[in-house]
């Protein structure tokens, strides 16, 4: 019943994603969005275990995040529509979304730049003392950047109540991961700083859900933990880049053989913990809660040019 | 009103709000058992303990995200930097996301964080040890600037910055830290956006903040001694800018020099001195005089430290010169 | 004279220089393969060679830094950050270390690298991936900055900030790079330091650089039909900044509009107003008008995109104004 | 020989120390300075290996590695009493000396902030292909910083010929090593970059020459590497600074207890290698050095006023 819940949180993912794709190629989304797609095991394991009081912070790759951490879908398709009722009402979008009242402190457009922040959070979860915990999302990429280091560090030596899930899909852009990394990784790392760190499969739902569990266990008792997921980026870098241009055919299509949908539903049916129908049922349910979504960011206005300095400061207005 | 020194009264802002409101907490290297290397945070370990005082690690723009993610989850962190010239290493902490997290997230987001960090010139601290980049911050949107001159402002402003609902960059002289003033006993605010006339004045106005405020108060002394009455407007913050003071003032005396402690060229006084121009084209009796710190790095042996940032004298010679006295006239 | 791109012109500046000279490298993320995300770079790894063409991690901080080194040691790095707003990561690198190493070391350090950042609000990139923040790095002494408009002056200019010993950041805008324009066959070299008026016009100078020059051009296309004469002047380069060709040209049309994409307070328009008021003061007409972006982070939407910067309507309403004329005049 | 050269360098070093102390207690010495006293053996042990072609960089503690780098005092101490033909001409001062004439590419006011710079150093010697080396010395607190981290991962991957020297004297200014780091320090990080660390007694003089030896050859072959210095920070953070304010009695004198110079001395004459007359013309020809360096210096004007904007550009002045 538990997996057949994230079965359903994940595809949720899946066809918002999809959604973003198709709503971009028709004009409606403006800008670059990163998808999530291929990746929803790790955002959807890790965040099972947390309540909506814990923190998470994510990357410019964020909308697995925001759904699996609790966001409605209709008002995050509305920020990256660009529409005033988005969560951050237009100003954001895409990379920037954040559903504060679910815990979500935001997607960051710069790699590495919300993992300080992390710290940040983590260190008010500390200092709360009820259990709270911080979980920082971040990809391959982001372990290159000093601010992973400086932030393992200080995790480590005030005991933060903080899980780092770095989400190994192999590339940054263009380049992948053995181009850009010499040495043992982000576990390698996390385990010179005294920080317990482990891989995991991160296209195996099951898998990812029962490592969190542990390191999510550890870090509500104040032992910061490194979750190190090996996946796959299905596309481009951004919805609209050609990802073959630098990619083997073979590994443009590797993903799509492990899906972590396909795999957690075929799983599910084996063991004989859910039908076939009842899969077919969570589809269906998904794909009318994108639409109530779509429905509900295009029936939103874009916001009015003259508001356009409303909301930079908390007090008073700009000047 | 007792004499206190800048950095008492800055340690004073401290404790206080941390007695007021316990979720004022500080963070920065060095503030522990030694009380930061300009002395600001003495004591606070002791009285308010480790849970509320962070020494961090040597890690600025870890610390400062810390700070942004304190203050999103509901804190008031104050974040030491030892030198306002480490704020380079934590800039994209700092510009790009404590300063824009509010408006990125559509509002959600309240970032009650103060950053406070030493400017200046002094005691040849070289090039990387010296800066006034305040003009690259207050070109910010989203960060609050303010820059006391007296140990009274540096009270009242970190005070207000404390209490205010979005990140403020508190730039301290460190010339000033020893320098001691009338204090205020009780509760002391200097709301944010106030500048001050520390000098009333009919023949010229001198606009300044932070140490600039006290060489122009030196000059004006100097420049009565020969009949010329100066107005000296101290800015107190840069964002928000006063700019009805700026402006009330000039349109009185009709001329104006401005000074500034950072680089010259697109700093802090080519904003006022537009400003002016711009609001008392019809009034201005002569052009703004600019005066500001050289195009160089600030140097390590004295005599070019001293040419590097303005003086008393080149105030002086600025007001003679907006007054359309010729060096020879004097 | 052939039609290129501005990514193509970048591409030729970058390719001859390799070319010419063997100590030139390039460095950055994504240049390899990929060509850069904006095809900057695109055929140099195939033509030079991984031992000419340095696909780097994501570190800016520590890239930068490496071309620093490079440089210090007879190299002519030329460093690609993928977008203006990360070098915040860098700050302190490219301000604190490559801007004053020459100073520091009182003449011994030549420094021949060049910084290429992509500036600009396009295509709703959002707050982190739009920023236009010239003015920090003309405020930074050791620093040479230059903003090429068109195809032909992004050749001139990367060839010769690729020449030259000292630091230059060639801040590319967004906008243009799919842009096609002339581009002179042979050599071509603009100098770093010279303005250049794009159009000529007697009743008021519109001041800008990079995009906004764009804009004014499309401006004064617009007045012309209501019979105002407009001359462009477009800057290409901050530091050196062309004091004289702004003043010149405002000394003939005696009124003076500045129009940047950055943000306005404390902006690069404050340093050419105040300059303009200080140097004429007696002839100005009309106090000089300030266009810029407003005071908040790039937004997202795209309404709130084009109202945050200005446009070209903005620019023409400007120009009114600076003639005195009313909105409800025309 | 060879040692007796070493412990002539090192005691070089400790006078030409001693003589910046004196001078700044007398109001000659304008700002801070961060003497390098005590941690002579590692400068000495590891410059020993380099040639003039050779680069180092260096930390705001740089005096030593200058010294050892080949730098003349006279110039050096000129520069650190800002006068006009100090190194760079009076503009840098004790955290900017620098020397490039020998290769020495400056002292650093930014904790960090030289480790970039090395790898570009290194890399240059990498192009020249002639089995030059880049040396950067730093101290524990630099580990924390990000670029620290950057820097490893880019030498490794690379393959720079570069030897990370950590000079652990357990401070950053007031506060120990161990409130500042969790983890397995500089050595840990490196082998978790795939970088080959070992740790040495810095006060050992023999110990870092026969260590840093090997390590240089390696980095000469293209092999980055790392070597921890154990040391200690005999005075206050700058010269000063009272240092008793944080640190116990027993951590203030541990220094003099463990001097490497001393230690040095005696064990040549034990060895045999030396004798104690032969120590005391070293000695004596260091002290003449030093006041050599001191008149040259005192003899150097200040530089003038009017020249504040010099040396900002290469071409032309400021504008
Ligand atoms: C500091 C910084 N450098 C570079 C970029 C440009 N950039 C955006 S995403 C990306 C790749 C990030 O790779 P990774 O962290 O592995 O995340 P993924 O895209 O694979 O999910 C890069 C280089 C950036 N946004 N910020
Ligand atoms: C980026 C940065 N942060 C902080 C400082 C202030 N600071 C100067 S030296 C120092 C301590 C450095 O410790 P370490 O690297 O161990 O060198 P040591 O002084 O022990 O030789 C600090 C914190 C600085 N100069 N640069
Ligand atoms: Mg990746
Ligand atoms: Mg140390």
């Amino acid at each position: 019943m538990e997996y057949l819940q994230i079965y359903g949180k994940m595809l949720l993912i899946r066809r918002f994603e999809q959604r973003v794709a198709e709503l971009q190629r028709a004009g409606e989304v403006p800008g670059f969005t990163h998808l999530y797609w291929g990746q929803e095991a790790i955002a959807t394991g890790v965040c099972h275990w947390l309540t909506e009081d814990d923190y998470v912070v994510s990357t410019h790759r964020g909308h697995g995040h925001c759904l699996a951490k609790g966001a409605d879908a209709g008002r995050m398709l509305a920020e990256i529509m660009g529409r005033e009722d988005g969560y951050c009402r237009g100003r954001g979008g895409s990379m920037h979304v954040a559903d504060f009242s679910c815990g979500m402190l935001g997607a960051n457009g710069i790699v590495g730049g919300s993992l300080p922040i992390s710290t940040g959070a983590a260190l008010a979860c500390k200092l709360a003392g009820d259990g709270k915990i911080t979980v920082a999302f971040f990809g391959d990429g982001a372990v290159e950047e000093g601010v992973f280091h400086e932030s393992l560090n200080l995790a480590s030596l005030w005991s933060l109540p903080l899980l780092f899930v770095c989400e190994n899909n192999q590339w940054a852009i263009s380049v992948p991961v053995g181009r850009r990394q010499a040495g043992g990784g982000a576990v390698a790392l996390a385990a010179a700083h005294g920080i317990s760190a482990c891989a995991v499969d991160g296209n195996d739902a099951v898998a990812v859900v029962e490592a969190a569990g542990e390191m999510v266990m550890s870090a509500r008792q104040g032992k910061p933990g490194l979750l190190n997921c090996q996946t796959i980026r299905w596309g481009g870098h951004h919805s609209a880049q050609p990802t073959r241009a630098y990619r083997t055919e073979e590994d443009c299509t590797r993903g799509e053989a492990a899906c972590p949908i396909a795999r957690l539903g075929k799983r599910l049916v084996a063991d004989g913990e859910a039908t076939e129908e009842q899969l077919q049922a969570v589809r269906a349910e998904a794909d009318r809660a994108i639409d109530a979504a779509q429905r509900f960011a295009q029936s939103s206005p874009l916001p009015r040019a003259e508001t356009v300095t409303d909301y930079v400061y908390y007090e008073g207005s700009a000047e | 009103m007792g004499q206190i020194t800048y950095a008492a009264a800055l340690n004073r802002a401290l404790a206080e709000a941390m007695r007021e409101d316990p979720k004022v907490v500080v963070l920065g290297e060095d503030i522990g058992a030694l009380g930061g290397i300009f002395t600001v945070t003495q004591g606070l370990l002791e009285e308010f303990g480790p849970a509320r005082v962070f020494e961090t690690p040597l890690s600025e723009a870890c610390y400062v995200g810390c700070g942004t993610g304190l203050a999103l989850c509901g804190w008031r962190p104050v974040v030491e930097l030892m030198f306002t010239d480490f704020l380079m290493v934590a800039m994209d902490q700092v510009c790009n996301q404590a300063a824009k997290l509010r408006y990125m997230t559509g509002g959600q987001a309240k970032l009650p964080m103060t950053l406070r960090a030493p400017i200046g010139a002094r005691n040849s601290a070289a090039a990387q040890h010296s800066q006034s980049p305040q003009a690259w911050f207050a070109h910010t949107p989203g960060l609050r600037v303010v820059m006391p001159a007296t140990p009274a402002d540096a009270l009242g402003l970190l005070a207000s910055a404390i209490e205010c609902d979005d990140p403020v960059l508190v730039l301290e002289h460190k010339s000033h830290y020893g320098d001691k003033g009338p204090v205020p006993e009780g509760r002391h605010r200097v709301p944010l956006g106030k500048a001050e006339v520390k000098r009333s004045g009919k023949d010229v106005t001198i606009v300044g903040c932070s140490r600039m405020t006290l060489l122009a108060l030196e000059a004006a002394e100097q420049l009565a001694a020969e009949g010329i009455e100066a107005e000296v407007v101290d800015l107190r913050s840069l964002n928000p800018l006063d700019r009805e003071a700026i402006v009330g003032s000039v349109s009185r005396t009709r001329r104006a020099v401005v000074v500034d402690e950072g680089v010259l060229d697109f700093g802090i006084t080519a904003e006022i001195a537009a400003l002016v121009h711009g609001e008392l084209f019809d009034e201005l009796l002569a052009p703004v005089v600019r005066v500001g710190a050289v195009h160089a790095p600030i140097p390590f042996s004295p005599p070019l430290e001293r040419a590097a940032v303005p003086q008393v004298a080149d105030i002086v010679a600025a007001v003679r010169r907006c007054l359309g006295k010729k060096p020879a006239d004097i």
